[in-house]
């Protein structure tokens, strides 16, 4: 089957900051992504679950796929608004169904 | 005093207060007891929704007091100027950085409401009453103490993101705030029909729900504590059990200058003791997000939720009958 | 008409539509106010459980009335029946494509059981008893509806992926109707001594249950019209107002015809005036893909569930009281 | 005789009883009727809080019988004895491994609160009192049969992963134990007092509620079947019909040893009768990960629970009644 | 450690077709895959939320890990499924330790 | 935008496990990760899904972030917990930003 080089962005943040995240994702003509849930995790900031938490606001994970050539302006608007926040952001090359589609 | 150590041990030895302690000491145990989210989530709505509503047909029963709008100010007045009290304490007692000290400032300026709603069920099973619109001060005191914070960051040429309109919106129109109001209007328009209509669903099991809610509350107090004992010193731990005494000090004086009922004075007193750790966590990771959420937390939720639980609301509520003349 | 507008300022007091307001305006105001999935999902099998107990106990104490198969087989062809109204008056208000004509056509000839279970709630209120096998025909006018609709694509042409045995199983085994159907035989064969041993569950708490739940679908229904103002033209408003009042005349035809009481007939004019948004929205996604969700969405939750809620339940219910001499 | 079938059959047409066969149905027949995973959590800390504290309660208000401790020591001895008859019985009916075997053997020493509850509230419902705390027995037999099982492992030269402190911490504070001992500590200390304040939260809905979670049960138990075929040969069966009773017998001996009540009697031959399926399934995971999860499971709510809710326990509460000349 | 060659395929893909895809997954001898919840997403149809939805069906995450050379028999049996469905899949090479299991 | 080189770990394994394996992956100095919930799946063991269980204890998702060189020291943690229990483990290249972090 016909497949295209795409690259998997997946950014990890707080889940406070994720209407943020994708607004700003958003204006920056990406329109593609799917939000998961965290249950817990540890970085430099220590360990926490969703359990140990009132609000429980917790983390998201955010997944984009995204044309190779697209990938800058992902980032940089991405990393706008991460840069003081904890999280992680990934980038892996895969391929994708349908290009038509990113 | 004596009255005081009564009415402590009486509220100690109560179902609600003893869930709660089961939940420290299971989660301080790491037993794996957890209420799932989203019912502790369904229970506090419960909670939000019975006490609004309450407080809403007790206005509509009782007819709307002058004292509202004074209330209401005063309330506001408390949530802006204690973080003020809390920030300099802070940096007596402790080394906490200014971003740190200002988000702690910020929690003990705003409320909790859980710590409200167990206010209340204790004036209820003691038979005294307090005026209706209490929640509507309640809601009104959640936001203030924000700005305030962030005043306090930016005069000391901290670095905060600042409050674009978004978050604005998020802290005004928060679930809480949203569903206080909200219910307290439906309580009031609907009024003794009303009341009538829900009666067995936010009267009867209210206290049974409350417990359950405070086995979460122990639950969830119990994991942060273990994971935070860095963050417990000496200075910290006297701050967390002084700055309730100091804030209900002030309701007090506030209650005494509105001439409130004894209920009302306990409640304010209450409030004013008591520190936020559901809107103004979530605002502080927009805001400050280098302020350490482990610090606030552990504060809030660890040391001044139980110690208004178990101690300060027996003595507010003793205090605030026999100045009163209850 | 004095009647109906008293009675319909009666019921927009209620608590329940109340809530559905707040819930509206609280997410229409972008609040962050939700109440989780699985405590929305929690309720409402919470209602569906006590709607088809209480209908099957009632059927076991007044006995089962020779209409109950007259009524199923008139709610089977309303169901059947309706689409191709909906059908015919969208082509001639929208210009809304086969595909999506017929998916918002499914929808209203399928049911909402939420609104039945607040013409139930209102019918209580004001005294006026019901068939109790009501619950059986709701829910066997839930699927009727989609094969009309899959019909309709099919004769003009469209694309439908068709029914397999599989999506059939899906819709006729649907948790809604499973449960109101198993809850009915449940207090059927139980009767009174079931009834007796968990009255007190289903019966008081209630209607304070039904007010959270319709908080949610204020909700709901508003987080999805802040997504959807493309979807409402003149057109497709005009047709969300248009098609209950249709529906709840032929549900009256029908009613008149069995002969119901004048409870039964406000039921099954509210039956057949609802619009689903549960199960038929899942079923469109398989059959017809291609139908635009939030199109159907945006009719059946944001226009005419509303419009049932706080317009039409009263009107149906003064109509039937009016005509059937209640 | 004539009797145990009256009550069979008044036990089957309970509301209860009916909602576990619809659930039970609703899965065999692929219904996506579905109880979200926290809502049933929920139920059941609802249902284990308030069986706990009524226990307590009760006992505060009986006083302590001398009998506690030895029916403490009854219990944990049938747990860990059962395992041993449990495994040899498997040897004989069925060609399990040693390690599969030991496994089912540790979940009938085991014990399944739910049984337990729905035990209390047929009790309840025929006006048979029972020892308020026969709870903490309950609490009491979660665990010891696990040791049983693992040194049955052992001794036949498999492999387990064995008990490191992780692990007894892990059952020892497992969520069903701590909320059941605790809350009857809480009942205990706030005694009458607590029990009014409480009253209208756990004792009126109680049975409603316990309705929705057997639904659950059955649901999750029918699911469970459905994935299971192959497990299910006359053999394992067999055993899962034969060992509750085996292990009702060794529960009435004890109770007749130790002079219990008709309903303690009922209690702990339930309890003996019964086999878990929350804590032991997941100790087992840890400790013996080779040991096949859907063969237990199978056993201890697909045959065995079903088997005890609606035979088993009538005929336990009509042996003993017989028998202690209740 | 000793890694294996093999193909991580992610699908996205509305919840009313999770199980029509597993069967087909099965049927095409696909029997090793994990399905993760899904919180929302924004896509060609639009935004999307699990709380805008009554019946909240939404959207799951269908991941398989696969050997090479099983992905084309794994794309056609998924792509039966998805094709008039909005939904994206994408494929990431990868490794995985204990080849036996796949 | 700067990325760094990185590998991305990804342990599904059965939620009673998910302590131990994180225990034992702090104790390695693997000190990030994130954890997702798993809804169902289907493997050697047959297929199970989260509501087919009455604990509902069911499998998470792990996922680590880590320099290509800490990579033998996850594994050979992670292998020691997973050995005996089922679940499977991946590993895919990846880039991330803000290399400092991890
Ligand atoms: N190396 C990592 N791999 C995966 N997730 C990570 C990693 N580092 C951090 N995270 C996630 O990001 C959150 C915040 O990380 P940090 O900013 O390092 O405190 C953690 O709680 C994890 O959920
Ligand atoms: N480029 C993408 N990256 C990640 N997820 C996507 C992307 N495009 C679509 N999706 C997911 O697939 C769903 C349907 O997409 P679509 O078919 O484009 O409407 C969206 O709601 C997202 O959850
Ligand atoms: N090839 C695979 N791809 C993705 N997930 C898998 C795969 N094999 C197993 N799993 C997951 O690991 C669990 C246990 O697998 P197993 O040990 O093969 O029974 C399954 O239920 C899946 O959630
Ligand atoms: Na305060
Ligand atoms: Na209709
Ligand atoms: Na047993």
């Amino acid at each position: 089957m016909q497949t295209h080089q795409a690259k998997r962005v997946e950014i990890i943040i707080e889940a406070p900051m994720e209407n943020r995240l994708t607004d700003a994702l958003t204006r920056a003509g990406v329109t593609g992504f799917t939000v998961l849930p965290v249950l817990g995790g540890s970085g430099r900031s220590g360990r926490w679950s969703r359990e140990g938490q009132v609000g429980r606001a917790g983390m998201v994970a955010v997944i984009c796929l995204i044309r190779p050539d697209r990938l800058d302006a992902l980032l940089d608007a991405a990393f706008a608004v991460v840069e003081r926040h904890i999280g992680v952001v990934s980038v892996t090359d895969t391929q994708v169904l349908r290009a038509e589609r990113f | 005093m004596q009255d005081i150590l009564t009415l402590a041990g009486a509220n100690l030895l109560t179902p609600m207060i003893l869930c709660f302690a089961l939940g420290l000491a299971a989660a301080l145990a790491r037993s794996e007891l957890t209420v799932p989210e989203a019912a502790a989530k369904a229970l506090s709505i419960y909670l939000l929704f019975a006490i609004g509503f309450k407080g809403g047909a007790s206005v509509a029963d009782h007819g709307l007091d002058g004292n509202l709008i004074a209330a209401l100010a005063a309330g506001v007045i408390l949530s802006f100027a204690l973080p003020f009290a809390a920030f300099a304490l802070l940096k007596t007692l402790t080394r906490l950085s200014v971003t740190d000290a200002a988000a702690v400032a910020a929690h003990y300026g705003s409320i909790s409401i859980v710590t409200f709603v167990t206010a209340t069920s204790v004036l209820q099973s003691q038979g005294i009453a307090a005026e209706g619109y209490m929640v509507a001060v309640a809601a009104a005191m959640e936001a203030p103490a924000i700005i305030s914070a962030l005043f306090i960051v930016t005069r000391a040429g901290g670095r905060s993101e600042g409050m674009d309109a978004e978050l604005w919106r998020e802290i005004l129109l928060n679930g809480s705030i949203v569903l206080l109001i909200g219910s307290f209007f439906i309580g009031f328009i609907t009024g003794a029909d009303g009341m009538a209509r829900i009666e067995s669903f936010i009267v009867s099991p209210f206290q049974g729900v409350l417990c359950l809610f405070l086995l979460d509350m122990g639950l969830v107090a119990g994991r942060g504590l273990r994971g935070a004992r860095g963050v417990l010193t000496a200075g910290t731990l006297a701050f967390g059990i002084l700055m309730p005494v100091i804030g209900a000090a002030a309701g007090l004086a506030a209650a005494l200058a509105l001439g409130l009922s004894p209920g009302g004075t306990a409640l304010i007193m209450t409030l004013a003791a008591s520190a936020s750790y559901i809107a103004v966590p979530a605002a502080m990771r927009v805001a400050l997000p280098e302020a350490n959420p482990s610090i606030y937390l552990t504060l809030s939720l660890g040391v001044t939720f139980p110690f208004n639980l178990t101690l300060g609301i027996p003595a507010y509520v003793a205090v605030a009958t026999a100045l009163t003349g209850g």
